[in-house]
């Protein structure tokens, strides 16, 4: 391993905002192995969903997490809410280990916003009994509730006048405001977001991460931000971490990843962001047509099936961390 | 014409549900009272009717249009409870297992299979049989029979619903696992469950009639459409109204519950099968 | 496939082995077997003859464990009233219960499958209103009531066919197609949405795209995957038809299984009851297990 | 003159239009794509010029020519020898949009047997062929596989080879991407303006990324509310968009190095009007600030080479 210097602690996004001593929010190996299994008495066949990942988030900033379908960032977001209980590893947010505080000590530290917002929204209820929901889950909804609500959902750009209607009244884009109200109505200091635009037009898209940008300067929250758009996450996050079959194989400050990417997967992904250029035509990303597969990954670096310029040593040994890029041919 | 169905379907079972609670009032005759000297009166359609016995009487000289008042009871009640007590097991299991899947949807699956595996009519009789008749009794082994249908539905509806995101909301905002089963799954298959609290309804409303034709399910002189078929079965060759009048009845109620049912599964968008 | 076969192998047992328990539970609900048995002009030195004769004087777990023993190498002891041993009761029953239940599936199929998808086809017209009313119709009719009918109809006014017995084929002509009309509503149903929901797939789409005739969508295309579920139910029904035979047997006279379990019921003949639900159930077992094999077979998602 | 014309493109369902004005046209070896967010009529457009839109629906045209030959008032016997044959189409979703029931071979020899008749062993060596043609390796082995067997990826790659089996002119592409992943995307487009421009093939792509038709198409229609709202050569469209709504898209867009990170993003305030019975005139004025009266009448389309449906000259 290569002494950190001041260089690869940065790439590493370790580096302290001014004011903030201790990270907002700290993942340390953080791993989920599930057994799908095959009917009554089926074989169970082991899928690495999450396989040992670690990240800090400083307080107020904010994470993007990019990666494609399979690679597990969905899985990392619903063990980052204790919706699925980890195999190993542990979420330290503020120093408190979040996988052994009870369900309402967790809701009020991190809360999620989702990506579908026709099925994040229950669609039994009215909106402000939605917004209301986790101060009723607390336990604290009392006179004040109606007040909050309302205050939250102008906060979100709702009138509060349409507290009383159901979720199959409102376009997509208010029923995501909807969404991250119900999320912040409990004052969280972490918000997760699971591609919560990838659902949503671009104009639509565009309004939300707006309003997200506000928030989040005027509440100070820390931010996850999951998605597959690069453009966008280039856009909202200040640290991105690159996924790829349940690791982290690149990690480092937004501006930097975009500008210089190391790990060859990141690369390829860069490379795959049509920006509305006229002229460039369609790149080639290099890649096979080899699919990862989290039920059976690839010896050594989980990428060298895919690999442009993968070597005898990619196929064998485990890549080192270098710089926060997980690759041999950085070494 | 799918609000057709609900309206025709919802409208008869009214009617009939009205006619059997006012039975002692609009029936015109003791539905148990015996005159043989009044055997087998033909109904007001047929030449020689009397006009004191609308639908005429039967083998023992009873008043068939009280005992078809009153057979309304026998069904309804009979139907009702039995999708209580199947609606309540049937629910509880199929909620059970596709919210917590794993183990204990194995062992939900498990007694599904067993319970489908199990011919309804013959269990039902035979039980029936050994422990003698009686309305309480045929409800009791219906409703142990007949839940397979809602703990399918009810599995895989709340299935679907468990993994949506509103769930997921629910969880991280800290509510408890019962308020979650009670707030946010109930609510959405309930619908579907409604749809298929009529089909079980319809189902259980002729089950009691095929035991009560083969004599062993509602003990007689209890009016049961099924048994006045059965006791009409010896004089259908020359009187075939005697069977036509409780058939026609049995038939009608069994239809409007269903296109109630089936109106109502259009509207709320069919349910998963 | 073997490892699908194995499971599904297993799992018949269990469910087997459940059914069992339950029918052997079911004939000690009325307390003292054997005053059932002996009847009611027994004496009382009578009954302990018959008690030590069954085993009946035995705990309860020992009396079950003989008789799942017995039960698992398909001896199911003799009958109390035929005086005759149940297996072979049940052996020279069992063809005329079959017969009747395969006529049963065949009318039935013959009627909903071309109905299904005529509707299907035609789904929001006329036709489909007329097909979905016959199968509201057929659900809602009472089986033993439009046997009645149907006997005081083509046996006594037409005079077409007999209204009871098993002579010759045309016996089981009536039965059959009464039995049918509980399995035609189903099938009806399921091949219809079955058909309706393959018509607005994305593959019926491409097939469109490609130019295909209307005949291969229709039939290559499309009722391929339509008949996954209508295979699966074809089965279970004729599992459900052998179970409710023993209305239209009772109705028609006909000396099958089922007729046989409401004899023994009316003279509380346990032993028979109890082989007829575990054979019932069998039955029911491996016809779903061939069902799941020849889904396999049709659906190649489901081979492994 | 162009292989595919359409003026006055009407599609309704029932009360509500779905078009309500698409006139384009795509010449042979071009790539035109039709852009518009979700509900812009611009899927079914693509369904109603292949002759396959949903029952229920209703479409009306001014004038439909594929290769100068009416297809408007074609019977769907004769449209279904064209579908397949000189126009294929594919589809959004790789996943669904083949039959799991039958191998890949045998649906992709269907389309040649059943438009130029041969054996099936021609057609299934002509299949293998176009497997290898689109990049997919060991081609014979696919062949025999079935669908589920195979990656979104490779599924989307099969649909290409299986519309391209007896050399249409004219490919649909309905939204081929949007269901994969980045760098799939990435590789199917790839793929698709290579072939476009080796066999000369006319291809009308239908996407909702601004991205995607900057780097493929040589024409762009964007669509808005059922209607063409422009129509320009893709270079002059992103250089100098003329219609109010085109231009809030582009602005809507984070694009790295024009919006800074972080920066507010540009957005167009209000939402897509109901088309219900008896709308007309613009789409787009209610949520248009330069709107004004004559906004409501019907809007023409303006301009020779660079169309758009606008009163206000930009």
């Amino acid at each position: 391993m290569i002494p950190p210097d001041g260089r690869s602690a940065e790439r590493r996004g370790e580096l302290k905002r001014p004011g903030s001593s201790t990270p907002a929010i700290e993942i340390r190996g953080l791993q989920k192995h599930f057994r799908v299994k095959q009917g009554l008495f089926g074989t169970a066949k082991q899928v690495r969903a999450v396989d040992g990942v670690t990240l800090s988030i400083p307080a107020g900033a904010t994470l993007g997490i990019v990666g494609e379908s399979g690679c597990g960032k969905s899985t990392l977001a619903r063990l980052i809410l204790g919706l699925l209980p980890p195999s190993a590893g542990e979420v330290l947010v503020e120093g408190q280990n979040l996988l052994r505080l009870d369900r309402r000590a967790r809701a009020r530290l991190i809360q999620p916003v989702f990506q579908d917002p026709f099925s994040s929204l229950n669609p039994r209820r009215r909106i402000g009994d939605i917004v209301a929901m986790p101060l009723v889950a607390q336990g604290t909804a009392g006179a004040k509730t109606r007040a909050r609500v309302a205050e939250m959902l102008e906060q979100v750009g709702i009138s509060p006048d349409m507290a009383g209607r159901t979720p199959a009244q409102l376009s997509g884009g208010q029923r995501q405001r909807v969404a991250i109200a119900r999320a912040l109505v409990l004052g969280p200091r972490i918000l997760l977001c699971d591609e919560p635009t990838s659902a949503l037009d671009v104009s639509v898209q565009s309004q939300i991460l707006n309003l997200l940008g506000d928030l989040r300067r005027g509440l100070n929250l820390t931010t996850l931000f999951i998605s597959h758009n690069l453009a966008v996450v280039e856009h909202i996050a200040d640290t991105v971490a690159v996924m790829y079959l349940g690791r982290i194989v690149e990690e480092a400050p937004a501006r930097a990843l975009f500008a210089n990417p190391r790990h060859p997967y990141t690369r390829a992904l860069l490379a795959s962001v049509l920006t509305p250029e006229p002229g460039l035509g369609v790149p080639d990303v290099g890649l096979g047509d080899v699919l990862p597969d989290p039920a059976n990954i690839p010896p050594g670096c989980r990428f060298h099936p895919r690999c442009p310029v993968a070597i005898a040593r990619c196929s064998v040994e485990t890549p080192p961390l270098v710089d926060g890029a997980e690759c041999h041919l950085l070494a | 014409m799918r609000r057709a169905g609900i309206w025709l379907g919802g409208g008869l079972l009214l009617l009939v549900t009205l006619a059997a609670i006012l039975a002692p009032w609009i029936a015109p005759h003791d539905p148990y009272a015996q005159d043989l000297t009044r055997r087998l009166a033909v109904p007001f359609w047929m030449e020689g009717s009397r006009p004191e016995h609308l639908l005429g009487t039967d083998q023992l000289g009873r008043d068939y249009l009280s005992r078809l008042i009153y057979g309304a009871r026998v069904s309804l009640i009979i139907g009702a409870m039995v999708v209580v007590v199947s609606g309540a097991i049937g629910i509880t299991l199929g909620v059970l297992g596709g919210f917590f899947g794993g183990r204990v949807d194995d062992v939900v699956l498990f007694l599904i299979t067993c319970r489908l595996s199990i011919p309804v009519v013959l269990v039902a009789l035979a039980v029936v049989g050994l422990l003698g008749s009686s309305t309480t009794l045929v409800v009791t082994v219906l409703g142990l029979l007949l839940w397979d249908r809602f703990a399918v539905v009810a599995r895989a509806t709340t299935m679907q619903v468990r993994n949506l995101d509103y769930v997921a909301a629910a969880w991280a905002a800290g509510s408890s696992t019962p308020r979650i089963l009670v707030s946010e799954v109930l609510p959405n298959i309930m619908t579907h469950l409604a749809v298929v609290g009529t089909l079980e309804m319809a189902l259980a409303i002729l089950l009691e009639a095929a035991l009560s034709f083969l004599g062993l399910g509602v003990p007689p002189p209890l009016p049961s459409w099924g048994l006045m078929i059965a006791e009409g079965r010896d004089f259908m060759f020359f009187s075939a109204w005697v069977i036509w009048i409780p058939g026609v009845a049995l038939f009608t109620l069994v239809l409007a519950i269903n296109l109630l049912g089936d109106g109502l599964r259009d509207l709320f968008g069919a349910a998963p099968s | 496939m073997a490892s699908f076969l194995l499971r599904r192998l297993i799992l018949a047992a269990c469910v087997a082995l459940t059914v069992l328990t339950l029918a052997f539970t079911l004939t000690r609900l009325s307390g003292d077997l054997a005053i059932s048995i002996a009847g009611p002009s027994a004496t009382l030195e009578d009954v302990a003859v018959i008690r030590r004769a069954y085993g009946l004087d035995r705990p309860l777990p020992e009396q079950f464990i003989a008789w799942v023993g017995r039960a698992a190498v398909g001896d199911f002891g003799e009958s109390y009233f035929f005086k005759s041993r149940v297996s072979t009761l049940i052996a020279e029953r069992m063809p005329i219960t079959l017969t009747l239940g395969f006529v049963g599936l065949g009318i039935a199929l013959v009627v909903s499958i071309p109905l299904g998808i005529l509707a299907a086809v035609r789904e929001g017209s006329w036709i489909d209103r007329l097909v979905q009313l016959f199968a509201m119709i057929g659900q809602a009719m009472p089986s033993f009531w439009l046997g009645l009918i149907a006997m005081i109809f083509f046996g006594l006014q037409l005079g077409w066919l007999p209204v009871s017995g098993t002579g010759s084929w045309e016996h089981f002509v009536m039965p059959g197609t009464v039995l049918a009309f509980s399995a035609i509503p189903a099938l009806t149903r399921l091949t219809r949405s079955g058909m309706i929901q393959s018509l607005a797939s994305d593959y019926i789409r491409t097939a469109r795209a490609k130019g295909l005739s209307r005949f291969s969508i229709l039939f290559k295309h499309a009722l391929r995957n339509a008949a996954l579920p209508v295979v699966s139910i074809a089965s279970v029904q004729l599992g459900f038809m052998l179970g409710g035979s023993i209305v239209i047997e009772t109705v028609f006279a006909l000396h099958g299984v089922g007729f046989l379990a409401w004899e023994s019921i009316t003279k509380n003949d346990f032993p028979v009851v109890q082989a007829v639900v575990l054979v019932l159930a069998v039955i029911y077992v491996v016809l779903t297990l061939l069902a799941d094999l020849f889904n396999a077979v049709l659906d190649p998602r489901l081979r492994r | 003159m162009s292989l595919l014309e359409i003026e006055g493109l009407e599609v309704t369902f029932g009360q509500t239009a779905a078009v309500r004005g698409a006139d384009f046209s795509v010449a042979r070896g071009e790539t035109h794509c039709i852009v518009g967010e979700s509900g812009c009529g611009k899927s079914v457009t693509s369904l109603a010029i292949m002759g396959l839109l949903a029952r229920g629906a209703t479409r009306r045209v001014r004038r439909m020519e594929f290769d100068g030959r009416d297809i408007s008032r074609l019977s769907e016997r004769d449209m279904s020898r064209l579908r397949g044959h000189r126009m294929a189409m594919i589809f959004q979703e790789p996943m669904t949009s083949l039959n799991p029931a039958y191998t890949v071979g045998s649906q992709m020899a269907e389309v040649r047997t059943r438009h130029l008749g041969g054996t099936r062993q021609a057609a299934l060596d002509r299949a293998a062929e176009l497997l290898g043609r689109v990049g997919i390796t060991a081609p014979g082995m696919r062949l025999g596989q079935f669908p589920h067997q195979l990656s979104g990826g490779l599924r989307q790659r099969v649909m290409i080879a299986m519309a391209l089996m007896n050399d249409p002119e004219l490919l649909i592409a309905d939204e081929p991407t949007t269901a994969l992943d980045v760098t799939i995307q990435a590789q199917i487009l790839r793929l698709l303006a290579q072939l476009q421009a080796d066999l000369g093939l006319a291809l009308l792509l239908i996407t909702h990324d601004l991205g995607v038709v900057a780097r493929v198409a040589h024409r762009v229609s964007v669509m808005y509310a059922g209607e063409v709202v422009e129509n320009a050569a893709t270079a002059d469209l992103f250089a100098a968009p003329r219609h109010p709504y085109t231009r809030g898209l582009l602005d809507c867009l984070p694009i790295p190095g024009k919006v800074a990170p972080g920066a507010p993003l540009g957005s167009i305030p209000g939402m897509v009007p109901k088309l219900t019975p008896g709308f007309s005139g613009c789409g787009f004025r209610s949520r248009c600030s330069l709107a004004h009266e004559a906004c409501a009448a019907p809007v023409p389309m303006r301009g020779t080479a660079h169309l758009f449906r606008c009163v206000i000259d930009a």
